[in-house]
C-alpha cells in the first residue's frame, strides 16, 4: 500500500515535472516564432541596423592598414553612433577601441549567433 | 590553586573528550580535504564542507552552539542561518544563473524532455527509500541527490529533512564529482555502437530578444505551474537576466562572483559543521550513500533511454549520449557527452549539443524539488 | 488518491488563483523590465525591481511571507530587512559617495544655493499630496520623490509611509529616467535665449585638503543642524571620505562596486516584492504617480528660477540652464543642463558647472528628508 | 487651517534646506580661505611639494590655451555627444576629462579622442 | 505653531545638546582621521573606527540606538551585530590566513618560539592591570593589546570586556602604526652591536605539501588543546588553506579582497560608534592607553631576549633582532627588523628571516586570546 | 594573594602559549620530514612533476647566484629600504620577490628595478 503510494507520487511527479518542461518547450518555440516574424518584418519595413537584432560586424577584420575606418554604405553619423553603442556594451572605452570597417547589413544576411 | 586551573584547562581541553566517533569523523574530513583538493572533487564546495566538518568534529568549540540566555551562539551558528533560512541556496542559483547561457536549449527545446527524462532517478531513489523504511520528507531529501544539483538538494533537504543535510550534501557533490566515472558505463550499456556514433546537425541561431524574454517566461509558467518553486527557479532566472539583458553588467558581475562566493564558503563551512558524529555517524548515512549513487545511475539510464526514444523518433538526428547530460551537473556531464561521443566517433563534436539537456537538468531538477515541496513541505 | 493529490496540486497551483489585479500587476513587471532593458530606464535598479514585482504577484510563492510558529519566511522577507531597517539605502550612499566627485562644488560653492532651491518640488508636492487627503507621513514620502533621488526616497519612505514604498520608489527612478523629456520645456519655458546663451567662467582650482575636509565638514555641519539625517549624509560622506583620502583605495573600491551591487539587488528586488496587487492598484497609486511628475517637475522650476535669480545678481555670469541640475539625479541632469546650454550656443559647455548643483542637490534632498523625518517621524 | 499648517511646514522646510546649505557655503569659503592661507605660508616656507597639502589643481585648465577645443570638420552638436558619451562610457567625472579636439572620421582616418 | 515648530527643531538638533565630552570625542575623531590620513596609522581600519566616533558622539542620531517596542534600531546598530556576536573579527581572520605565506615559518620552525615569546607583554600588563583594580576581564582585554593583533583583539574584548572595546582597539591599531617608533629603542637596548650584525643563512625549502597540510593540522592541534581559539584559528586556517590549496582561487581572492573590505568598513565604522563620550571619557581609558604600550613594549622584550637565547644557543647564527618581530603586526614588526639589521650590517637582509616569527606571532596571540578565553570567558 | 593569582595564571598563560606552540614545531618537523621521506621515495619510483606533490622551491634562491644582489651606485641601506617599500606597495610578500640589481636614478635613466 505504502509502496504503491510512493509509485503515484513518483509518477506523477515525473509526469509534473515533463509537463513544466513541456510548457516551456511550446513556450520557446512560441517566441522563437515570434522573434522570427519581428525580424523579418522589421528587415522590410525599415533599416535593419535598428534595434540591435541584426548582426553588426562591429570589431572586423585586422591586418592591412591600422587605424583606417572604411565605411561602406553607412553614413558617418551612423557609424559614430555604432561606435558609440559598442564601446558601451563592451565596456571598452572609446580610446581604446579601433574600428576598422562598419558595413550595411544588407537584407539577404540572417540574424548569425553561430555557436552559440 | 595552579594544579586545579590546570586539570581544569585540561578538562575543558579537547584531548580528555576526544572520542573514536570524533576521531572517525576528523579522518572523515581529511579524507574529503584530500579528494576535494587533489583529485578536484567539486573543491570550491566539498573544500569549505570538509573543513566544516572538521571544526564541527573537534570537541567542546561551541562553534555550533545556538545563543543562550544572553550569551551568543557560536560563530558558524549564525552563518548557518543562511542555510537554514533557505536563503543561500537561491543566492548561489542566482549566480548559476548569471553564468549560465541558456542559448543552446533555445536553440534546440527539444533538450528539455531529456532534462525532464534524466530526473527519473529521483525518483526511483524516492521508492527505495521509501521500502527501506524512511518517511516521505527524508525520503524525497534523498531522491533529490539524483537531481545532480548542490543548492537544490540543500534548498529542499533544508526544508523536508535538515538532519539528513549533511549527508545528501556530500553525497550530491560528491557523485557530481565522480559523473565521468558513473555514468560512461552506463552510457555504453544502453547504446548502441551506432547510436553513439551519430553527428548531430548545425543548431539555429536564438536572437538576444529571445536569450532576454526566456528567463523571464520560465520563471512565469514554472511558478505558476509549482509556487513552490519561486525561490529557485526565480533566482536562477533573474541571474540570468541580468547576464542576457546587457544594460545591467555589474550586477551580473557581483552576482557571478563575489556574491556567489561569500555565500559559497559560508554555505560550504557550515553544512559540513552540521555533519557532527553524533548526526552523521549512523547507518542511515550509508544508506543514504549508497541511494545517492543509485539516484544518479537511474537518472543517466533515464536520460540516455530517453535520448534513444529522441533518436529512434527523429530517425537517427540526436544522439543518445546527449540525454544523460539531463542530469545537470553543469558542465561535467555535457563534458562527459562530448568524450563519449568521441570515443565512438571521433568526428563527433557533441559538447554543444549536450549544453541544451545540460542546462535543462537545472530547470528539471529544481522543478522535481517544487513537487517534492509542495507534497511533503510545511 | 492520484486523483484526489492532482487536484490538491491544481489548487496550490498558481492557475487557479490568478486573478485580474495579478494579472495586471505581472503586466505591470514586464512593461517594466522593456523600459529598463529597451529604454535603459534606470536599469540597475529599476530591472531588480520589476522582477521583484513579478516574484511578488505569482500567486501562492510565499516568497515575501512572514515566519510563523518556528517555519522559516520566504526568501525576500529576509532580504527585505535590509530595506525595512533602513541598512540598504545607507550603504548604497556609502557606494555613491565614493563614485562622487565634489570637486566642482566646491570649486563654486554657491551650487549649493542651487541644491537646496531645486528641492522646491519637494513640498509644493507635499502641500498638494495633503489637499489630495494623504496624511503628513505619506505626503512627506510622495513630496521625497521631487527630490530625484532614490536611496533617499527609499530611506525616508520605509521609515514613514513603508505601504508606499513601491509607487513612490518606482515614481522616482522612473522620473529620474524620464529626466532629458521632463526638464528641457520647462527650462526652455522659464528661460530667454540670452540667458542660455551665458558662457560661464572658469572654476577655481580646489586643493586635495579641502576634498578631503569637506566630507568631515558636512558630516558635523549637517547632523548637528539635523540629527535624523546622519545615516544618509553620515555614510554618503564617509564614502566620499574613502574616495578623497588616497590612503584606503581597497574600501573605497569594495565600497562602489561589490558593497552597492549586492545591496542594489537585494533592495531592487524586494522593494518590486512589496508591490503586491492589493496593495499597488489603489487609486492612490495613480496619484502618487502623478504628483511624483508634479514634484519633479517643480524641483527643476525651482532650480532654474533660482538660476535666473543668480543670473541677475550675477550680472550675467551664471547660466541658469544650471539650476535645473541641482535635482540631483546625478550625472543625467548635468548632462541635460549640457545639451540645452549647448543648443542655445554651440560654444557653451555647462557639463562641468553643472556638475556642483547636481552633487549638491544629492546632499540638498539628503537634508529635505532629514527634516521630514525630524518633523513626522518616530 | 490644514492647508496653512503644510505651507508652514514647507516654508520652514525649504528654509531649513536653504540653511543647511548656507552653513556648508559658508564653512566652504573658510576652508578654501584656510587652505590657501596655509599653501601660501607654505609655498614661502619650504618647498611646496611637502606633505601633500599642495594645492593639486583638480579642475585645472588644460596648459596652453584653458577651454580650448579645436573642432574639426565637425558640427558642436556632435561634438557634445560624443563628449558626454564619453565621460558616461568611461565613468571619469566630465571635470577631469579633457578634448583637444574633435576631428570627424574620414575615411582613411581614425576617431581621434586625443588627450581623454 | 511656526515658532514652536522652530523651537521644537532647535530642541531636536544637536547643537542644543552638545556639550563638552562629545565636542572632545569629536576632537579625538578628528585627530585619529589626521593621524590615519597623513601619519597613514593602521588607515584601513583607524579611519572607519574614526568615522564611527565622529557620527556615535554626534547628538541625537540615534544611530547606534537598539530597537524598542517595534521602531527600528539605527543604522550602526545592526551593523554591530557582527562585532558582538563575534562574526567580523573571525571573518577578517579568514582573510588574512588567505593573505598570509606561513612559507618561512615552515622553512624555519624555531621561529614559532619567538612568536610565543613575544607574547609576554600580554601577561605583562594582564599583571599590571589587575594591579591597578581592573578585574580579571578587564585585565585580560587590556593585556591582549600586546598580542598586537587587532581581529584578536576585538575579538577577546568582545567576549570579556565589550565596554573597554573602543579603547583596547584604538590602543591596539594605535601601537602598531607606531612600531617603528615603538621597538627600535627596546631593540637596540637590549642587544649588542655583535648580535645585530649577525648574518642568517639561507632557509631551506617549502614543499607544496607542507604548505598546504600546515593549516589543517595547525588547527587540529590547537583546536584539541585550547577549544575556545576554534573561531579564530580555524577561519585563519581555512582562509589559508583556500589560498595553498591552488583549487579555490575564486574563494582565495574574496576571502581577501571584497569579504575582508566589507567586514572591515562595518568592523571599523561600529567599534568606532560603541566610543561614545559617557563610555570613553574616563580615567580607565587613559590607563588603558598607557597599559597598551607598556604591553606592547614588553612583548617585545619578550620576543628580543628570546632571540639572544636562540642566538646563544645557536651559537650565533640567529640575529636576535627577529625575535621583536614575533609581536604580529605583520609585516610593518618584520620590516623594523629588518632596517634595524642593515643599519648594524649593511649586507643584513633579515626580512625573510623576520617573517617567520611575525606570522607565528599571529598564532601566538590567538592561541594566548583562547588560553584567556578558556579561563574568564562565558 | 590576587597578585599571586595573576602572576600564576600569566605563567600558566605563557606557558600555555609556548606548550601549544611547540607542539606545532614538532608537528611541522615531522611534516616535512613524511613530505621529504615522499618526495624521495617518488623520485626513485617515478618522475617527480606527478600529482603536483613535487617539492617546490618556494623561498628559492634566483638560479645563478641565491641572494645575490648588485648594488649599482647605491648604498645598502637605501636599496633594502627602496625593497621593503616594493613589496609594501606592491602588496608581494617579501619572501616572493626577487631583486636583481638596484641601480642608482641618474638624471637621465629611469628607475630600474629588474626582476621585479
Ligand atoms: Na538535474
Ligand atoms: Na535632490
Ligand atoms: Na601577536
Amino acid at each position: 500500500m505504502e509502496f504503491l503510494d510512493s509509485l503515484l507520487i513518483s509518477v506523477l511527479g515525473i509526469a509534473i515535472v515533463f509537463a513544466v518542461l513541456v510548457a516551456l518547450i511550446l513556450m520557446i518555440y512560441l517566441l522563437s516564432a515570434i522573434s522570427r516574424q519581428i525580424s523579418k518584418s522589421k528587415a522590410g519595413d525599415s533599416d535593419p541596423e535598428k534595434d540591435g537584432q541584426e548582426t553588426i560586424p562591429v570589431i572586423s577584420a585586422p591586418s592591412a592598414e591600422p587605424q583606417t575606418l572604411s565605411l561602406i554604405d553607412v553614413d558617418e553619423k551612423t557609424a559614430a553612433m555604432i561606435m558609440a553603442i559598442v564601446c558601451d556594451e563592451t565596456g571598452i572605452p572609446p580610446n581604446q577601441l579601433y574600428f576598422k570597417s562598419i558595413r550595411r547589413v544588407q537584407d539577404e544576411a540572417p540574424v548569425q549567433n553561430e555557436g552559440v | 590553586m595552579l594544579l586545579k586551573t590546570m586539570e581544569n584547562l585540561w578538562i575543558s581541553s579537547g584531548f580528555a573528550t576526544l572520542d573514536l566517533p570524533h576521531i572517525i569523523m576528523l579522518l572523515l574530513a581529511f579524507a574529503l580535504i584530500y579528494l576535494a583538493i587533489v583529485k578536484q572533487f567539486e573543491p570550491l564546495v566539498l573544500l569549505p564542507i570538509a573543513f566544516g566538518i572538521l571544526l564541527a568534529n573537534l570537541p567542546i568549540t561551541g562553534i555550533m552552539a545556538e545563543p543562550v540566555d544572553g550569551a551568543p551562539g557560536g560563530l558558524l551558528y549564525y552563518l548557518y542561518q543562511g542555510v537554514k533560512l533557505g536563503i543561500y541556496p537561491s543566492l548561489i542559483f542566482m549566480g548559476i544563473g548569471a553564468m549560465t547561457d541558456f542559448g543552446p536549449l533555445l536553440a534546440r527545446p527539444s533538450s528539455l524532455l531529456l532534462g525532464a527524462a534524466a530526473q527519473f532517478g529521483i525518483y526511483v531513489a524516492f521508492i527505495v527509500s521509501r521500502l527501506l523504511g524512511f518517511n516521505v520528507q527524508e525520503a524525497a531529501s534523498i531522491g533529490i541527490i539524483g537531481g545532480a544539483d548542490g543548492p537544490t538538494a540543500i534548498f529542499l533537504t533544508t526544508k523536508l529533512a535538515p538532519h539528513l543535510l549533511p549527508a545528501v550534501t556530500i553525497a550530491a557533490y560528491s557523485y557530481m564529482a565522480l559523473i565521468p566515472m558513473i555514468q560512461p558505463p552506463i552510457m555504453r550499456l544502453l547504446t548502441t555502437k551506432k547510436e553513439r556514433q551519430t553527428v548531430m546537425g548545425q543548431m539555429r541561431t536564438v536572437s538576444k530578444v529571445e536569450k532576454i524574454v526566456f528567463p523571464i517566461l520560465v520563471t512565469v509558467i514554472s511558478v505558476l505551474l509549482l509556487p513552490s518553486v519561486a525561490p529557485l527557479i526565480g533566482m536562477l532566472m533573474l541571474g540570468n537576466l541580468f547576464r542576457e539583458c546587457g544594460v545591467v553588467e555589474r550586477l551580473s558581475k557581483t552576482a557571478q562572483n563575489e556574491l556567489i562566493n561569500i555565500v559559497t564558503i559560508f554555505l560550504g563551512v557550515t553544512v559540513g559543521a552540521t555533519a557532527t558524529a553524533e548526526q552523521f555517524l549512523k547507518l542511515e548515512t550509508l544508506k543514504i550513500i549508497v541511494l545517492g549513487l543509485f539516484a544518479f545511475a537511474f537518472s543517466t539510464v533515464g536520460g540516455v533511454l530517453f535520448g534513444k526514444l529522441m533518436y529512434a523518433v527523429t530517425r537517427g538526428k540526436v544522439n543518445p549520449l546527449i540525454g544523460s547530460a539531463g542530469v545537470s551537473a553543469v558542465p561535467m556531464a555535457a563534458r562527459v557527452s562530448q568524450i563519449e561521443g568521441q570515443r565512438a566517433n571521433p568526428a563527433n563534436y557533441l559538447l554543444m549539443h549536450a549544453m541544451g539537456p545540460n542546462v535543462a537538468g537545472v530547470i528539471g531538477s529544481a522543478v522535481a524539488a517544487g513537487f517534492l515541496l509542495a507534497m511533503y513541505g510545511g
